[in-house]
């Protein structure tokens, strides 16, 4: 008995290895589809602006191109987005859109779907190798751009006041840094060169996790009043924290206490800027459709032999820098409803609050 | 005159409070098995712990083969040539009949097991002990008999000058525990010593050389059995050394307990499953009734089919009333209540306290709508440890620390206070010491004046003989004979029913 | 059994109000250290604060330390944290009122403490895969209902008494923190005064006998899993309006915290032995460590280790003083 | 006497032809629904895929069996990662960093094998300490960055490279395989493992050193771990310290799914390996699918139920016959 099923086991793992063995070739990647197959990775389908990413996608691709979108979740795992590109090739799709978390796995995994024979382009990270086309979101300029528009009006409201910056931030992604932490203090620091960082603390991508950072900044550093979220959770979460503490108001728009700038341009963070009595006044608005149909659009290319498949193209595209005095709400309704498919009405919303 | 193998001299053991054995000490010569008796706490455990390094004598020094002995720990002991076969089960389960002979010391090679002849020795013993056990079954398989049996094996086959055996026959049957003697007087010969531990004095009798008395830590006197013996007759002997065990004469004989034979609280009518046959009886108010086999042959298997722990096809009956009972739950509110067969493993709470383990049964006694009481707690437990006789520190006491008597009058309080109508007792005294037997003994018989009915389930004759009004004579899960007890019982009869001789079914 | 525990187990008798003894001890060190390494620490504010993060945790410990006594522990509780939080949100945004919504929303805990239950108690699968399965299941729901929403979180569109109950105050003490501190109380007086918590001990510490001594072994399990996800539900309800938002990513390894809260407070994992208090004291422990650390900006890697150091240091100071007592 | 030992062996043996039974039907399932499922080099992926969960389930199903556990593994796998690739970074010989990292596996076995056995910490609680310590040390180590530059071409040969069709980690996790499975039948380890996790105290009275025999398990499960982690991260070609969350779980998983009970006594390798092979093709198929990403998890929770319920009602089964049998 035991050694019958030791048998058996031991033929499931055999033939596991001989049928690549003897059926030889990449077999499966032939095979006539009508219409096109594409393999999408996004970082996470855990944030706001990937769901809406993935969702203009799928709907471009179809009314554009008649092209299939399969999306695999990244997970915020090189490992994990390996994997996906392995089922994506085990798959046979025609090309693979990838946002993975870095460079030199990126590397392999284009190597991989090239062995398949493949194309890939990059999102937001790109190759280290710098060797297939690659688009780019150029936030760090709007970050920037957000922390001079801070700095600037934390001095306008409250001359020769000493600038403290809180961050709640996302450590465990280096990409963060180099694109929206860094950028926003040397903002502000290009303003008020006097300003500090007081505190950075992580708040691992959850709304509850930053709140809790949050809340403990304000223990050690009740002094902050400029506080930048990494991210839309980060950011409601900050936010959060100083509501429950009675703070985070505005006067018409004048903040009271601190300003706080976001990241993402999500209807919740908007809701936020453009209420008047919130302290939430800036963020950047990412631009999943503009994304989405780009990277889509390079692909296509590629697969119609417009451009190389393994040469280095960058492409790139930017952030709506979004606050409550230089962005009319119209525009951002406009904003959130094509880009977000949201169906709030901001001013109603807010209005109603 | 044999020589002295281990001298054992001014031993003493101190734990945190009590004092477990007091400046012991004797001699034990080579070739004799040597039985140490005692009442459960008197030292008996405590002095085989220390004399195989699982604990460290407080003071007091062991000579053995006329140098110092003192092992850090069991591997130590065993190395030196000693091998010891303790009270609990110690088999694996998970592992073969063969795995578990060879177990510790496997012959190997870099760490893997080599085949050989080896474990061949200890096949032989085992086959010489109870040829129906095969190497290849795994011991989960096996009954608790065949497992102490494998332990025994495993001991002998140990090649060690000294064998400990702690109540090796607690749980074997008649026929295994004769191979086990002859096996032992086989061994003696072949210059091996033999450290004798049971309950069971006739045992003593039978295959011991000398027998050293312990009673509370304390040395009582050692004894040769020819001495013992001498122009004695057995009982008169057994009487003699109970005195030295107790300091006090123990004589137990049956007494007829009153029954109300208008009144069946309990009737079985053809239960039957895979281990019974037509299993048919019926239990009188006030009535002790005893259930009398050997291992196997349905004693448990019965007691589980009225608690409700197996399935079973047949009717049961309460007060006349038709009842179905599929869980001990059921079973429990239909008044009966169980001491099981396994103390450790099925009566105890090992982790909790005396006074929290005895209301667990009818937890209602200390408590309304869900809430329970400290103070009734405390006081119910105050009750039965006066009423049971239960020696411990206090109710608080966890009841790992108790003596195994004790132990097991925790479980029969714990049953007590479900103050049910019947109840069924599984072994009640195995592996219990002469006093804490009779005191038990006693209680049933309390019991049963209350016009409480007992079920007592036992492989030891005697106890059925002291205890029963009626003994239902089981073998091979059928009813072989009803007897009524008092007068002449010709136990010769009884032994030849219950293994399998003639004898009618009179319902 | 594990020899580890059976070693434990010897010792137990000693083991309870010590333990308390050396978690106070270990409790007032790290608020003393924390008190003179900064003076932000030792505030009326500050102490709320860490009351109001390690509220959720006590609440959940609080039924959890029960089912871990039994024998049995529940991984779900985080992704069930995070369900019942968005469903709250999802809810009270559709039309539902808000009041209303939060008493479904902790039913809908409760929901996944029956399905624990039963699973365990019933079909008699290992806990830990029971749990893991739940909680898989509950965290996929929590994102579909989001994207069901239209996000990764519900945010926008809920009522304005929607933080109402997480954020309005008496005094200057959060309403949510008194009511969570009644249930705990209440979970309190279960664990010190009812058969219930008997029946948990007895189970953990010897299921067959407890078995044979009638005790309703499956129903006290399913019971203690009941308890625990409604638990949980409340705590998912009040953090979303906290947060003014349900979040799916909230509560990753809130199932950890809970744990380490309730076995640094001397509560075994094969169950038979626990203690409330201590699993109190331990939320508290990890709660006012974490937060001094942010205090002291700290990053949080070194946080990382601090808590698994944290955690080894005070269970094995118990060990070792117990040893050396009893 | 005879028919019950039979019993009980077929018992055991058809709990795992039942896993395989599952394995089996998941992948026809998968099949039909798409048939590249089955296509060599899907196949390949998933045991590659699957490759380290069962490389370390090896070890840890024997720590499992003895009564123990391990939830550093996790952990371990990313540190021990980040420390190759920081040593080759630094300028070390790959082989040689290789072998220390694994090496750093094997030390934090060490802490474990000590906090659990000289220490007497629950297992649990003493893994998942060190499950935290090992992920800071982790991102303390990089800085919570990704090591990447500057390491040698070679770095990730046996993560990537492949022996004729086969990748290497397939070959290395056959080698590990077919050793722990002689480790577990023939060697004195596998044996005194189960005796620990089955009855304990007559380990130790039958002279069985358990301390030494649980410390070896845990160092065994490190070095493992560390083994996997080292791979992982050649595979990657980085340091990466947010490796392997989560990782414990799958062994776990895998392992119970393979019929070892966490109580300790029963389990098999063998199990183990189809438990993993099961989670692989589960969470390739949805994937091939194209099952919604939220949906995946749920299934997961589902499938991993009904597995362990169908699998535990035959165990039960099973030892209600045995229970009948042991009362004769």
């Amino acid at each position: 008995m035991k050694k019958l099923l030791i048998v058996l086991v031991a033929l499931t793992m055999l033939a596991a290895f001989t049928v690549p063995v003897f059926s030889g070739g990449q077999g499966e990647t032939g095979g006539a589809k009508k219409d096109l197959v594409i393999g999408k990775i996004p970082i996470t389908m855990e944030a706001n602006y990937h769901q809406a990413h993935v969702k203009h996608l799928i709907s471009y691709a179809k009314e554009q191109y008649g092209a299939e979108v399969t999306v695999i979740d990244g997970a915020f795992s090189s490992d994990v987005a390996m994997s996906a590109v392995e089922t994506f090739i085990a798959q046979g799709v025609d090309g693979i859109l990838l946002h993975s978390i870095d460079e030199k796995v990126i590397d392999s995994m284009v190597k991989e779907s090239h062995r398949a024979d493949i194309p890939i382009v990059t999102f937001y990270i790109p190759t280290a190798s710098r060797s297939v086309p690659h688009l780019q979101i150029n936030e760090a300029e709007t970050s920037f751009q957000m922390g001079v528009a801070a700095a600037k009006k934390w001095n306008e409201w409250y001359p020769g006041d000493q600038i403290y910056i809180g961050v709640v931030d996302y450590l465990a992604v280096e990409i963060v840094q180099k694109h929206r932490t860094g950028p926003f203090i040397a903002g502000v620091l290009s303003v008020d060169p006097t300003a500090q960082v007081v505190s950075k603390l992580e708040g691992s991508a959850s709304v509850n996790k930053a709140m809790e950072a949050m809340q403990d900044m304000l223990q050690a550093h009740p002094e902050v009043n400029i506080v930048y979220g990494a991210n839309a959770d980060h950011a409601l979460g900050a936010l959060a924290a100083l509501e429950n503490a009675g703070r985070g108001k505005a006067v018409d728009g004048k903040c009271l206490t601190e300003i706080v700038v976001g990241t993402d341009g999500t209807e919740g963070e908007l809701l936020k800027v453009y209420d008047p009595t919130c302290s939430m006044k800036i963020t950047q608005g990412l631009q999943p459709a503009v994304n989405a149909k780009a990277e889509m659009d390079m692909l296509m290319k590629i697969i119609n032999g417009q451009t190389p498949r393994d040469e280095w193209l960058e492409l790139d595209t930017y952030d709506l820098f979004i606050s409550y005095w230089d962005t009319p709400i119209e525009e951002a309704q406009e904003f959130i409803e094509y880009q977000y498919f949201s169906d709030v009405n901001l001013k109603e919303a807010i209005a109603s609050k | 005159m044999q020589d002295t193998l281990l001298k054992i001299q001014n031993i003493s053991k101190q734990f945190p409070g009590v004092t477990a054995l007091n400046d012991v000490s004797f001699e034990i010569k080579k070739n004799t098995v040597h039985c140490i008796v005692g009442e459960n706490g008197a030292g008996k455990s405590t002095l085989i712990k220390i004399l195989t390094g699982a604990e460290t004598r407080t003071n007091g020094t062991i000579v053995y083969n006329g140098q110092d002995f003192n092992p850090r720990n069991t591997r130590e002991a065993m190395n030196s040539g000693m091998s010891v076969l303790f009270q609990e089960l110690n088999v694996v389960d998970q592992l073969t009949v063969e795995q578990n002979l060879s177990l510790g010391k496997e012959p190997r090679s870099f760490g893997f097991i080599r085949k050989d002849k080896a474990s061949d020795a200890v096949f032989q013993v085992l086959q010489s002990l109870d040829p129906s056990i095969r190497l290849s079954d795994r011991v989960s398989t096996l009954s608790v008999a065949q497992k102490q049996v494998i332990e025994i094996a495993k001991a002998i086959s140990s090649e060690s000058d000294v064998i400990i055996m702690d109540e090796p026959t607690a749980a074997i049957t008649e026929d295994e525990v004769n191979r086990l003697f002859t096996i032992i007087n086989h061994i003696k010969k072949e210059n091996v010593t033999v450290i004798y531990i049971s309950h069971r004095l006739s045992e003593i009798f039978e295959i011991g050389d000398y027998v050293t008395v312990l009673r509370d830590g304390q040395m009582i006197g050692t004894e040769s059995i020819e001495d013992l013996s001498y122009c004695r007759d057995e009982v008169e002997s057994c009487a003699e050394l109970i005195k030295m065990m107790l300091g006090k004469v123990v004589v137990e004989h049956y007494v007829p307990s009153t029954i109300d034979k208008t009144r069946k609280v309990l009737q079985l009518h053809n239960v039957s499953n895979a281990k019974l046959k037509d299993v048919s009886f019926d239990l009188y108010k006030g009535e002790i009734l005893g259930f009398y086999g050997l291992i196997g042959s349905g004693k448990t298997e019965t007691a589980n089919a009225i608690y409700g722990i197996d399935k079973v096809e047949g009717e049961i009956f309460i007060n006349g009333k038709k009842i179905s009972i599929d869980k001990p739950e059921s079973a429990i509110r239909a008044g009966i209540a169980m001491v099981p067969e396994e103390r450790r493993t099925e009566g105890l709470f090992t982790k909790l306290s005396i006074k929290e383990n005895i209301p667990l049964m009818n937890i209602k006694t200390i408590s309304r709508n869900g809430i329970f009481s400290r103070k009734k707690e405390r006081l119910l437990a105050k009750k039965y440890i006066e009423k049971v006789k239960i020696v411990a520190r206090d109710e608080d006491q966890n009841v790992a620390k108790l003596s195994g008597g004790n132990q097991q009058k925790v479980v029969l309080s714990k049953c007590l206070n479900a103050e049910s109508a019947v109840l069924l007792m599984d072994e009640p005294t195995r592996g219990i010491d002469v006093g804490a037997k009779e005191e038990i003994h006693n209680l049933i018989r309390e019991l049963s004046q209350a016009g409480k009915s007992v079920i007592v389930f036992s492989s030891e004759l005697p106890e059925i003989l002291n205890l029963c009004d009626r003994i239902i004579l089981l073998y091979e899960g059928r009813i072989k004979e009803i007897i009524e007890n008092g007068g002449e019982i010709d136990s010769e009869r009884i032994m030849h029913i219950v293994t399998g001789g003639g004898g009618q079914h009179n319902e | 059994m594990n020899p580890i525990a059976a070693k434990a187990q010897e010792k137990k008798y000693f083991s309870f109000d010590f333990q308390i003894i050396v978690l106070v001890g270990v409790l007032a060190l790290v608020m003393i250290i924390s008190a003179v390494l900064t003076d932000k620490f030792f505030t009326y504010p500050n102490i709320m604060n860490v009351l109001q993060q390690v509220a959720m945790i006590m609440l959940t410990g609080s039924a959890a330390t029960l089912l871990m006594i039994s024998g049995n522990f529940d991984l779900s509780v985080g992704m069930v944290l995070a369900f019942t939080g968005v469903m709250h949100a999802f809810m009270s945004k559709n039309g539902i009122p808000t009041n209303v919504s939060m008493i479904l929303s902790i039913l809908i805990g409760s929901g996944f403490g029956l399905i624990n239950g039963y699973l365990v108690a019933f079909l008699k699968i290992t806990p830990v895969i029971a749990t893991l399965g739940t909680m898989y299941a509950a965290r996929g729901l929590a994102y579909i209902i989001a994207w069901v929403d239209g996000g990764a979180n519900v945010t926008t569109g809920l009522p304005i008494d929607f933080e109402v109950f997480g954020r309005s105050m008496v005094g200057s003490v959060p309403v949510f923190l008194i009511i969570v501190f009644i249930i705990i109380a209440f979970f309190y007086f279960v664990y010190a005064k009812t058969n219930l918590s008997k029946y948990a001990f007895a189970i953990g510490g010897n299921n067959r006998a407890a078995v044979l001594s009638g005790v309703k072994v499956s129903m006290v399990i399913l019971l203690l899993y009941l308890f625990v996800g409604t638990l949980t539900g409340f705590a998912g309800m009040t953090l979303a309006s906290r947060m003014g938002t349900g979040a799916p990513n909230v509560g990753a390894d809130f199932h950890f915290d809970v744990i380490v809260a309730i076995v640094l407070g001397g509560t075994s994992i094969y169950g038979g032995e626990g203690s409330f208090l201590g699993m109190i004291l331990g939320a508290l422990i990890v709660g006012f460590v974490g937060n001094a650390l942010n205090l002291l900006d700290v990053m949080f890697f070194y946080q990382i280790v601090v808590k698994g150091l944290i955690l080894l240091g005070a269970v094995l100071l118990t060990r070792k003083i117990k040893d050396t007592i009893g | 006497m005879n028919k019950t030992a039979k019993g009980s062996y077929a018992g055991i043996d058809l709990q795992k032809l039942v896993i395989l039974g599952i394995l089996v039907f998941v992948a026809l399932v998968f099949f039909s629904l798409n048939n590249r499922f089955l296509s060599q080099a899907n196949i390949l992926f998933i045991l590659r895929q699957s490759s380290f969960v069962i490389m370390t389930g090896c070890a840890v199903t024997l720590l499992m069996i003895s009564g123990n556990l391990d939830l550093s593994v996790g952990s371990t796998v990313a540190l021990t990662g980040v420390v190759h690739a920081f040593l080759c970074q630094s300028g070390m010989a790959t082989g040689l960093s290789f072998i220390l990292a694994t090496g750093v596996g094997v030390l934090v076995g060490l802490v474990n094998a000590l906090t659990v056995v000289k220490l007497k910490i629950t297992p649990f609680i003493a893994t998942l300490g060190t499950m935290y310590v090992g992920r800071g040390l982790a991102y303390l180590i990089t800085d919570g960055l990704i090591i990447r530059d500057g390491l040698p071409d070679n770095f990730t040969f046996v993560g990537r490279e492949y022996f004729g069709p086969i990748p290497i980690p397939i070959i290395v996790l056959i080698i590990v395989i077919l050793v722990f499975l002689v480790l577990e039948k023939k060697s004195i380890l596998g044996k005194y493992s189960i005796a620990i996790g089955g009855n304990s105290t007559a380990a130790t009275l039958s002279g069985i050193n358990s301390g030494s025999v649980v410390m070896t398990l845990y160092i065994i499960a490190g070095a493992m771990a560390g083994l996997s982690g080292v791979m992982m991260a050649s595979r990657l070609g980085v340091g990466d310290p947010n490796l392997g969350i989560g990782f414990e779980f799958d062994v776990i998983i895998a392992i119970i799914l393979g019929g070892t009970s966490l109580a300790g006594g029963e389990g098999s390798i063998l199990g183990m390996i189809i438990g993993g092979l099961i989670i692989g093709s589960l969470g390739n198929g949805l994937k091939l699918l194209n099952v919604f990403t939220f949906f995946q998890a749920v299934m997961k929770g589902i499938v991993l139920v009904l597995a362990v319920v169908l699998d535990q009602k035959l165990k039960s089964g099973i030892s209600i016959r045995n229970k009948k049998r042991i009362k004769n």
